[in-house]
């Protein structure tokens, strides 16, 4: 799912600098699970941005909202009328759903208030890494299931640089080398042979970000 | 400010904070002036937003009053409590508020003494610290 | 509008009148406050008779005691049974004796903080809701996970008080490291017998079935209505409902013979066990050749086990007294607590067993083929009696770690249970709780919570089995809904909550309503996968409420509008 | 012959083969690739130009290759592929080959955070491998990579490439030497060498893929100057193996310095009998001066004149 992580209070308190009335929107569902966005993330953040405000001389007033997902158009449309109350909104929710919003409230000036980190899988409770760059065309089933391009500094397509040490990679010693566990992978499963063959050199621009606004299209869905 | 009386708000987990409270009023030892108990279950249910809406509806201090640690009946909700503590703690520093106004103490049910000395040191520490600049 | 009955407790004269006077003067005839009456001792039986007809009598809906401590009346309802008729939930108290009267000086001051208190109280019982009690049958059926002596043990207690019991073992036969055992260090019969007279009072026991060479693969459901899925060796697999399960499954041995250690001097307690047994008193032979000195070394890897101390006693008076043998007993602290072991460590020194207390562990050597142990002994008062020793035996007999069994791990993911400091499965609390896990119904006992002699394991399967026979005679188990619940509407499943729930009281499923239990595989109506929590297994600590990130859970008994209403601020 | 290079055709000949190293000033002082090129002449037969190495910002390798080419030096041009995507490295090419340019040795690049530039952002377009590819792909097909546009002019490169023997997994580093093969380069130049005994088992890997008939494995040597360089490489670069007991003999000799030459001397011998390395590649970072005296006493010299 998508991680996020909130920005800097003050970073936030600079946005908002100019405007007594807000809403503070998150999101019910990716901020939710990687506690960032969520309704108790919101309290908190609305609480915060409060007793800063007050401090600073200048009371801010916060209203609090959670639609269960912010991207929906149907959901962004529920705050309407909350919206009209106020002179700025702060979004918790991903860079998606800042957009939703943004683009459902043309009159209303839209602040992101978490950074929107990467997709991830939880390592741990509390823990997340990144697993996916959405590059558009996946390799993973040459690669024993682990993504060298979300998980290579370099995004390597042929195996290991030089710094691969003790399973660990050289930029952060800290994180495993994606190709040590994408030959442990493949030697556990027998096919250590995938390796041998080359991945030529990557068609980037025909799928991925660098070919501009991704879009899919389901004519069949169409209403 | 002369007559100021900070107003507290102790969090006391049912099994350790509260029957110290229990006891330090037995023993007759003064609380401060201005302190309001909340009984919870386990320090595990003192949420980090009750810490962050004490002090914005108008309390100059908090108290948590937990179990010891590796002693709790839920066997980590003393720890969550820390934990949500030291979240709230970095917040604190951002809203530019002491952070010596959110604090937690260890006890056990037979720490009447030291929950009544803490109260009174969070009393004395808040004077000094001046009434909650944030509270709406 | 709520009607309020106020109880003013004196305390025996704590509270003295003029002073309860002062307060209830205040709130006396408010519309809502339908009487106030007192009471010397309101946590006394005939008190609480009279309580309980006031409030009948008024016809009440609320009640609120200006006394003591809370916990003061929650011990005498407890021991003396609730007034009946209003929702324990629906009462509240004002703490004026220890949180006002005895805790502020200036008379003036404790009054107006006793009002405040007792309004506080007042509006906390108004906005206060009932709390529904419930009751689950229990039908006596348990698990027992492990055939060692402590499932043997437990097995055969819970039998014969009439609870039907499955003993599942992974191995083809009963009876665990014991069999390894030849002696007890307390008990003339051997123990092979012992545990042969066991099995078989178990094969005759129609209450027992012991399914053998068979392992658990899943566990659903709580307290009541485990389903325990089992999957024996030939692949079939099984599903059981117990309403408890008890968890005996040992611990195991880790044998160090690296280095020096791999040297044929050295040998195990368990081989010194089977030396003993197979020898003819009064020469001990091994490998064809004489045994005449032994030492024991008993090495800090186990830490406060006592199992190497009893053994290493135990073993030395048999070498001594039937061998002929001269021992030495090498040790940090050797522990001697255990029922009749101070009077056989007497015996051993008595027949001459050296005990050599060492704080520097011994250094080891091989001279001309046998292993030397320079030790410098500390057990001299004095510090310049201290002197180093060499000893050179024919046989050293050496600790093992006693460790965890490698499955512990994966049983605790499948039983939801939790493993202490050492890996070994843990305690609910170490003080009261020894044999309950954080699991309420599951119980751990024995060797695989903390390894035990024999004799030790044997009490604790006993206390392990009233336990188990406490929780389900009674045929019912009450309890009532002051516990977290999930608004599956607001859940994202994010998992937050099954992984922090400190007693495994929360899965995520499906299910049609807030609270109602479906059994995994029945889809009937069906409507939502959210997480939720089982009112049984939830003990109500209220550690998920504040860690949902959606703020979908709520603690029935006290929502944030009660904690809030206890901060007493400004909205 | 694929370019025709100096080093090209002292390997060719089966002549065991020696290469240097200089490193791009970080500015445009020629005078620097002078002095270093001074050092260098006559000594050995082509010598690596860095491209930005550890992403520290230097004159472009392109550029400091040029100059050593009217310095008389012959260069092997490294590029890597973090700064340049496949429009860059294509176009780089045709620039360096018009210059007269006729070695490459083909790179991934050190990581950009450990440079002087860490808020860039690195390209990666094509790995090493991919690389070669391309490369191989211009120079025999005569066209872009894509195989459809025509190169106007033929590109003549000898194509080489790196092996870091001491990364990890060690059992895939041959077969990566074998992609690298497999995807045309012509020799390769590995990191430098401390631990013999797990050289010699790679290379016994080497040979058993019967690599070493297709490509010249050039080993690298880097003589250590002191024991604190020894331990900081040991400790802080991954990739490097430096075993214990070359650190103490650094450490505890009375002049470290000279040790360390020794040292290199003697890798330098027992890297020669060893079957399927075609030469040496000496690394003396910022310690130019001491590559005659190495080649010296390792009875490198004099180098081979093939025409």
């Amino acid at each position: 799912m998508i991680k996020a992580e909130q920005k800097p209070l003050e970073e936030i308190l600079l946005y908002l600098k100019s405007y007594d009335r807000i809403l503070l929107s998150g999101c019910g569902a990716c901020v939710t699970v990687c506690q960032a966005g969520g309704e108790k993330e919101v309290g908190l953040l609305a609480s915060a941005l409060r007793m800063a405000r007050m401090k600073m001389g200048t009371p801010l007033e916060a209203l609090e909202a959670t639609p269960a997902r912010q991207c929906e158009p149907e959901f962004a449309a529920e705050l309407s009328e909350t919206v009209e109350k106020v002179e700025a909104v702060l979004s918790v929710a991903c860079g998606v759903g800042v957009q939703t919003l943004a683009r459902h409230f043309p009159k209303t000036p839209v602040f992101p208030g978490v950074n929107t980190t990467f997709l991830g899988e939880t390592v741990t409770h509390g823990v997340w890494e990144e697993r996916c760059q959405a590059c558009g065309n996946c390799i993973l089933e040459r690669t024993g299931g682990v993504c060298p391009v979300a998980r290579c500094a370099k995004q390597l397509f042929n195996g290991p640089c030089g710094g691969s040490s003790k399973g660990k990679c050289e930029i952060k010693r800290e994180a495993d080398c994606a190709w040590q566990l994408i030959y442990d992978r493949l030697n556990g499963l027998g096919q250590l042979y995938r390796m041998e063959e080359i991945i030529p050199a990557r068609r980037w621009g025909v799928e991925s970000r660098d070919s501009g606004l991704r879009r899919i299209v389901r004519e069949d869905l169409k209403v | 400010m002369v007559n100021f009386e900070p107003k507290i708000v102790a969090f006391c987990c049912d099994q350790s904070g509260y029957p110290a409270a229990d006891m330090a009023g037995g023993l007759e030892l003064n609380f401060p002036g201005n302190v309001e108990f909340v009984r919870v279950p386990c320090a595990g249910r003192i949420e980090t937003l009750y810490l962050l809406k004490a002090l914005e509806r108008g309390a100059d201090g908090v108290l948590i009053f937990a179990c010891y640690e590796e002693n709790c009946q839920f066997l980590r909700g003393n720890l969550r409590a820390k934990s949500r503590l030291s979240y709230a703690h970095r917040l604190l520093e951002k809203i530019g508020l002491e952070k010596e106004r959110i604090e937690i103490c260890h006890l056990a049910t037979n720490c009447g003494p030291k929950l009544a000395e803490t109260l009174h040191r969070k009393s004395e520490q808040l004077k000094k610290l001046g009434p909650n600049p944030a509270k709406i | 509008m709520a009607r309020i009955g106020i109880f003013i407790d004196g305390m025996g004269g704590s509270i003295p009148a003029p002073f309860r006077e002062k307060i209830v003067s205040v709130i006396r005839g408010l519309p809502e406050i339908a009487f106030s009456v007192e009471e010397e001792n309101l946590a006394s039986p005939g008190a609480l008779q009279r309580m309980a007809e006031h409030l009948k009598a008024e016809e009440v809906d609320r009640a609120v005691i200006l006394g003591g401590s809370p916990k003061l009346y929650e011990t005498s309802f407890n021991k003396f049974g609730y007034p009946v008729l209003l929702n324990p939930y629906l009462l509240t108290v004002a703490n004026l004796k220890e949180q006002t009267l005895q805790a502020v000086a200036n008379e003036e001051e404790a009054v107006e903080k006793a009002r405040k208190m007792m309004i506080k109280a007042i509006h906390l019982a108004s906005s206060s809701g009932p709390i529904e009690s419930r009751s689950l049958p229990l039908t006596p059926q348990t698990l027992v996970i492990g055939g060692g002596i402590t499932g043997i043990a437990i097995a055969l207690a819970l039998a014969r008080s009439g609870i039907q019991v499955y003993l599942l073992e992974k191995g083809k036969h009963l009876g665990g490291k014991a069999l390894e055992l030849r002696r007890f260090y307390n008990r003339p019969e051997e123990v092979q017998k012992w545990v042969e007279e066991k099995v078989s009072e178990i094969s005759r026991n129609s209450r027992i079935t012991v399914i053998s060479e068979t392992e658990l693969k899943r566990l659903d459901g709580h307290l009541g209505r485990f389903q325990a899925t089992v999957r024996k060796a030939n692949g079939t697999e099984a599903v059981l409902s117990p309403s408890a399960i008890v968890v005996a499954t040992g611990y195991e041995v880790e044998r160090n013979r690296k280095g020096i250690y791999g040297h044929r001097s050295f040998i195990s307690f368990a081989e010194m066990e089977t030396l003993l047994a197979e020898n003819e008193i009064p020469s001990l032979l091994r490998n064809g050749k004489r045994v005449e000195s032994v030492a024991f070394l008993l090495g800090e890897v186990n830490g406060d086990v006592k199992i190497d101390s009893i053994n290493a006693v135990k073993q030395s008076l048999l070498l001594q007294e039937a061998f002929q043998c001269q021992t030495v007993i090498l040790c940090k602290d050797l522990k001697v607590s255990s029922d009749g072991m101070e009077r056989l460590y007497r015996r051993a020194r008595e027949r001459g067993a050296l005990f050599i207390k060492f704080e520097e562990p011994p250094k080891l050597s091989i001279v001309n083929g046998q292993i030397q142990v320079d030790v410098k002994d500390t057990s001299a008062i004095r510090k310049e009696d201290e002197w180093p020793l060499s000893i050179l035996s024919d046989l050293i007999v050496l600790s093992d770690a006693l460790i965890p069994n490698p499955e512990t791990e994966n049983l605790c993911r499948i039983l939801g249970l939790h493993r202490g400091n050492r890996g070994f499965f843990m305690e609910d609390n170490p003080q009261l709780l020894r044999v309950r896990s954080n699991r309420r119904g599951i119980f751990v006992a024995g060797g695989c919570r903390f390894p035990q002699e024999v004799s030790e394991t044997l009490n604790e399967a006993g206390a392990t089995a009233q336990e188990v026979i406490a929780l389900l005679s009674g045929g019912i188990y009450p309890y009532d809904l002051s516990v977290a619940e999930v608004d599956p509407e607001k859940c994202a499943v994010c998992l937050t909550c099954p992984r922090l729930c400190p007693h495994s009281a929360i899965t995520v499923e499906k299910y049609a309503e807030k609270n109602i239990y479906i059994t995994p595989g029945i889809g009937e109506g069906v409507k939502w996968g959210a997480a939720r929590v089982d009112p049984v297994a939830c003990y109500g600590c209220g550690i998920c409420v504040g860690e949902c990130p959606a703020k979908a859970i709520t603690l029935r008994h006290q929502p944030d509008e009660l904690i809030y209403a206890q901060m007493n601020l400004s909205d | 012959m694929k370019a025709g290079s100096n080093l090209e055709n002292v390997l060719s000949k089966g002549l065991f083969a020696v290469t240097g190293e200089l490193g791009p000033p970080k500015g445009n002082e020629v005078s620097v690739i002078k002095r270093k090129a001074d050092l260098l002449r006559g000594y050995v037969d082509a010598v690596n130009v860095t491209d930005n190495q550890t992403a520290i910002v230097r004159m472009s390798s392109i550029a400091a290759s040029s100059l050593l080419l009217q310095m008389g030096i012959e260069p092997v041009m490294q590029m890597t592929t973090r700064d340049r995507n496949r429009i860059a490295i294509q176009s780089d090419l045709f620039g360096a080959t018009a210059f007269g340019i006729k070695n490459m040795l083909c790179l991934t690049g050190d990581h950009h955070t450990f440079g002087n530039q860490v808020d860039s952002k690195n390209v990666h377009d094509l790995d090493s491998i991919q690389l070669i590819d391309c490369v191989r792909t211009m120079r025999d097909q005569g066209t872009l990579l894509g195989g459809e546009e025509k190169i106007e002019g033929e590109i003549k490169l000898f194509i080489g490439a790196a092996e870091n023997p001491f990364g990890d997994p060690f059992e895939f580093r041959a077969i990566r030497l074998a992609k690298k093969v497999a995807a045309g380069v012509d020799f390769i130049q590995t990191q430098c060498i401390y631990d013999m005994n797990r050289f010699k088992e790679w290379m016994k890997m080497v040979r058993n893929l019967g690599l070493h008939e297709k490509v010249h494995i050039l080993a690298g040597v880097t003589p250590l100057k002191s024991g604190g360089m020894a331990r900081y490489m040991a400790k802080n670069v991954s990739g490097i193996i430096i075993p214990d007991e070359i650190i103490d003999r650094i450490v505890k000799a009375k002049k470290p310095a000279e040790e360390g030459i020794k040292l290199c001397v003697e890798q330098i011998q027992e890297l020669r009998e060893i079957g399927g390395v075609h030469g040496v590649h000496i690394m003396a970072i910022e310690w130019e001066q001491m590559t005659s005296q190495i080649t010296e006493m390792a009875g490198l010299l004099p180098r081979p004149k093939v025409a």
